[in-house]
Formats: C-alpha cells, structure tokens, sequence
C-alpha cells in the first residue's frame, strides 16, 4: 500500500518533496520502510544512516512496527535551541 | 508551558510566566546564533520544525524536567522562521525554591531540547550559499 | 562588569551588557525572597553592604570566573535597600560561546557570592519583628 | 592605640555601633583584635566565633597581622544573594 513520509531539512531538500510517497507491503518495520524510501529516493542515500525515524511523533526504532494508520516522518539530526 | 513562535521572543514575558511567590531563584537561558562560524558570516537564519512532534517532545520535557527536579515554574519558547544573528532563538525559564534545581532543571531541559525536539535550523550565507545544519551530518 | 545599587534591577538592561556577537549562550540567574519562611511571612527587606569589600569580592569573583570557564560578558547586579518579596535583589548574567561554560559560571559566580560578598538582608515579618538573617548563627 | 572596627547587621545591631573602638597594642593579629572586641563588647560573645574578620577589605585569618593603617571590620556570616 501507499505510505506517506515527512520530509524536512536536508531530506526534504535532497528529495525536492515534503511529503515522500513509497509503497510498502503491511505490515512493516521501520527497516522495511527505510529499504523502500532508498529504493524510491537514491538521493537519501547519504542522509537516512544519520536520520531518526519517528511514528506517532515518537522516535522508532528499525523493529518498530508501521500500521497503515501510522504517521510517519524523518528526522534528521535536529539544530534546533541555538 | 512550552510554546513555538515566529516572534520575537520577550524575555520579559518568558520570566513572568515562571515567577511565583515560592520561588527564591530563576535561571534564564537564551540561545543565540553567533554571525561568525570559523571564517565564514551569517546573514540570517531559517528554523522550521515538525510542529506535532516538537511540541510534544517539548512537553515531554517539562513533564520529565518536573519530575527529577523540584521546579515551580517552567517556560520553553523557541521561535521559528526568519531570524537574525543575534537573535534569541529559544528561551528557558525555570523557577525552583532552591538553585541547585533551577540550574540543573535548565541545563538538561536545553541539553535534551538540543538532541531530541524536531526543529531545524538554516544558515544564510553572506556569500549568498544556504545549508541546513545537521549536526554530525557533513554535507 | 559588577555593580551595587538602590534601584529595581532591570533584566533587560542586564542582559543587554552581556550580549555579544561571538556568544551562542547566555544564562541568566535571578535571586528573590520568598514570602514564606515556614509557617512566617515576610512584609519586606532591607539589604546593606559592606561596600568597599563588597565591590573588591564581586570583581574578585568576575575575575576567577573569566580565568576558569570561556565566557565572554560577565554581569552581576546586587541591589540594597528596601525590597518587597518577589523582587529580584541579584542578577548574574554571563554569555559565553557554548552553554556549559555560560551555566557553570553563572552557578559558581551565584554560589561564591552567597558564601563570601558582604551583603546582609534584614527581614521584616509581619508580625512587626525584625531579623538579620545569618546562615549558620541561630540567635 | 585606638583601632576602629566597623560591624555589620546583627554584630551592629547587639553592640549598639556601627564603629567600635577597642584599645589593642600593636602590633597585633587578629586573635588579638578578637580578644580585645570580646572584652570591650561581651554582648558579641555569641556572634563573633561565627564571624569572619576582614583586613582592607580581604579576609582574614587569626594570625594575620594588623597594623595602624589597617581598615578593620567583622563580617558576620553573609546572606546576600536571594
């Protein structure tokens, strides 16, 4: 099915989209979900091993479950707070 | 109380919010962007966040703060959009009967906001370049 | 910079004569009187100083603190006389290009004064009595 | 000779002074000083082992020395700061 992904900062520049669209059997981990992005997004490939993942605006980890429900985003290394 | 703004942020305002008649001591933290990093100058600066989830990481952090510390007051303000060098991009206040609590209170609650709260920061070049900054991610 | 004065201390001004283009930091550390001591409460304060002494201890402490910790501006305001609860009587500010140094200073600077600046409060309880306060001597 | 003492909240507030005058032979140390407070002032008898004495303006210890021109004070402990 379709999943939608947040992009933001550099993911979201490098990918030239805000809002990633991948297609992903369900369920799936968070490790399913990164192979897709790289798959359907090549140009993420330097960014994603130094992004968080978060569901439910919670950082995940790569077991963490996706749902269809689930929201889902990337997180680059944040530089908020100065 | 935690809040995201696009303006100004008015010290002011942010140390009122924390005072209280049982609190003996208040610490301030402000965060600034300096206009020189090594040799290169900064224009302006950009911040966007991941609304939902800062805020909520944000709140998470009061709660947690408020746990481990004996604190009365606490205040996060970070401000989004187009800044300038110089310019606070986040404030926090935390009020406690005692210091000790307040200055440690504070200095974890910006230690963490700095690691965990999705908010991004864009440095605009004088030489007219633009970088997000990523820390640990070299472009 | 250091000073002694009869007026409200004004953080804005404060933190103003800490601002620096090169600091990324600055910490801001407030002290107040509670109103409630116990089951007693305070109507107001009166502080004095040993002045001479006091002005020497405070720029004596700017000075440890610049040699100890990389900061940048250094700001301590005490005020004397007649205070209300809530009213601030002392603000340390300090800016410094990373956090850590702007919070351990501004907490050794707040520590160290309390221990050795000449500066005495009198409480006035309203119950119309009057005390010197004096950590460690029990009258 | 004739040494002058300036005091300070509860040591001014018991010996009636903000100045005191005690007769001391010189030179002295502070010991000296302190045995000399307590005899002309009894009623510091409970304030002065928790005092610190300040010589020109530095603190100091019982055997520092005093002389003629040193500006003399007895600093009860402090409570500025909050």
């Amino acid at each position: 099915m379709t999943l939608h992904i947040k992009l933001f900062a550099v993911a979201m520049q490098k990918a030239g989209t805000s809002n990633l669209e991948i297609e992903c059997s369900m369920p799936a981990t968070i490790a399913d979900i990164k192979h897709a992005v790289l798959e359907r997004c090549p140009e993420l490939d330097q960014v994603i091993p130094h992004c968080r993942f978060a569901v439910d605006d919670q950082f995940a980890t790569d077991t963490t479950i996706v749902t269809e429900q689930s929201s889902l985003a990337i997180i680059p290394p944040v530089s908020g707070g100065t | 109380m935690i809040s995201i703004t696009n303006e100004t942020i008015d010290t002011n305002v942010v140390l009122e919010a924390v005072q209280d008649h049982r609190a003996g001591a208040v610490v301030l933290f402000l965060g600034t962007t300096r206009s020189i990093t090594g040799d290169r100058k900064t224009d302006s600066l950009d911040y966007e966040c991941y609304e939902s989830m800062a805020i909520k990481k944000l709140e998470e952090l009061e709660s947690i703060g408020r746990q481990r510390w004996d604190v009365i007051g606490v205040n996060i303000v970070h401000r989004l959009g187009h800044l300038l060098p110089g310019e606070a991009s986040v404030a926090v206040a935390v009020s406690s009967p005692h210091r000790a609590a307040a200055f440690k209170c504070g200095q974890w609650l910006i230690d963490t906001l700095k690691e965990d709260v999705p908010i991004w920061k864009k440095e605009n070049w004088s030489d007219g370049t633009k970088d997000w900054v990523h820390p640990g991610l070299e472009d």
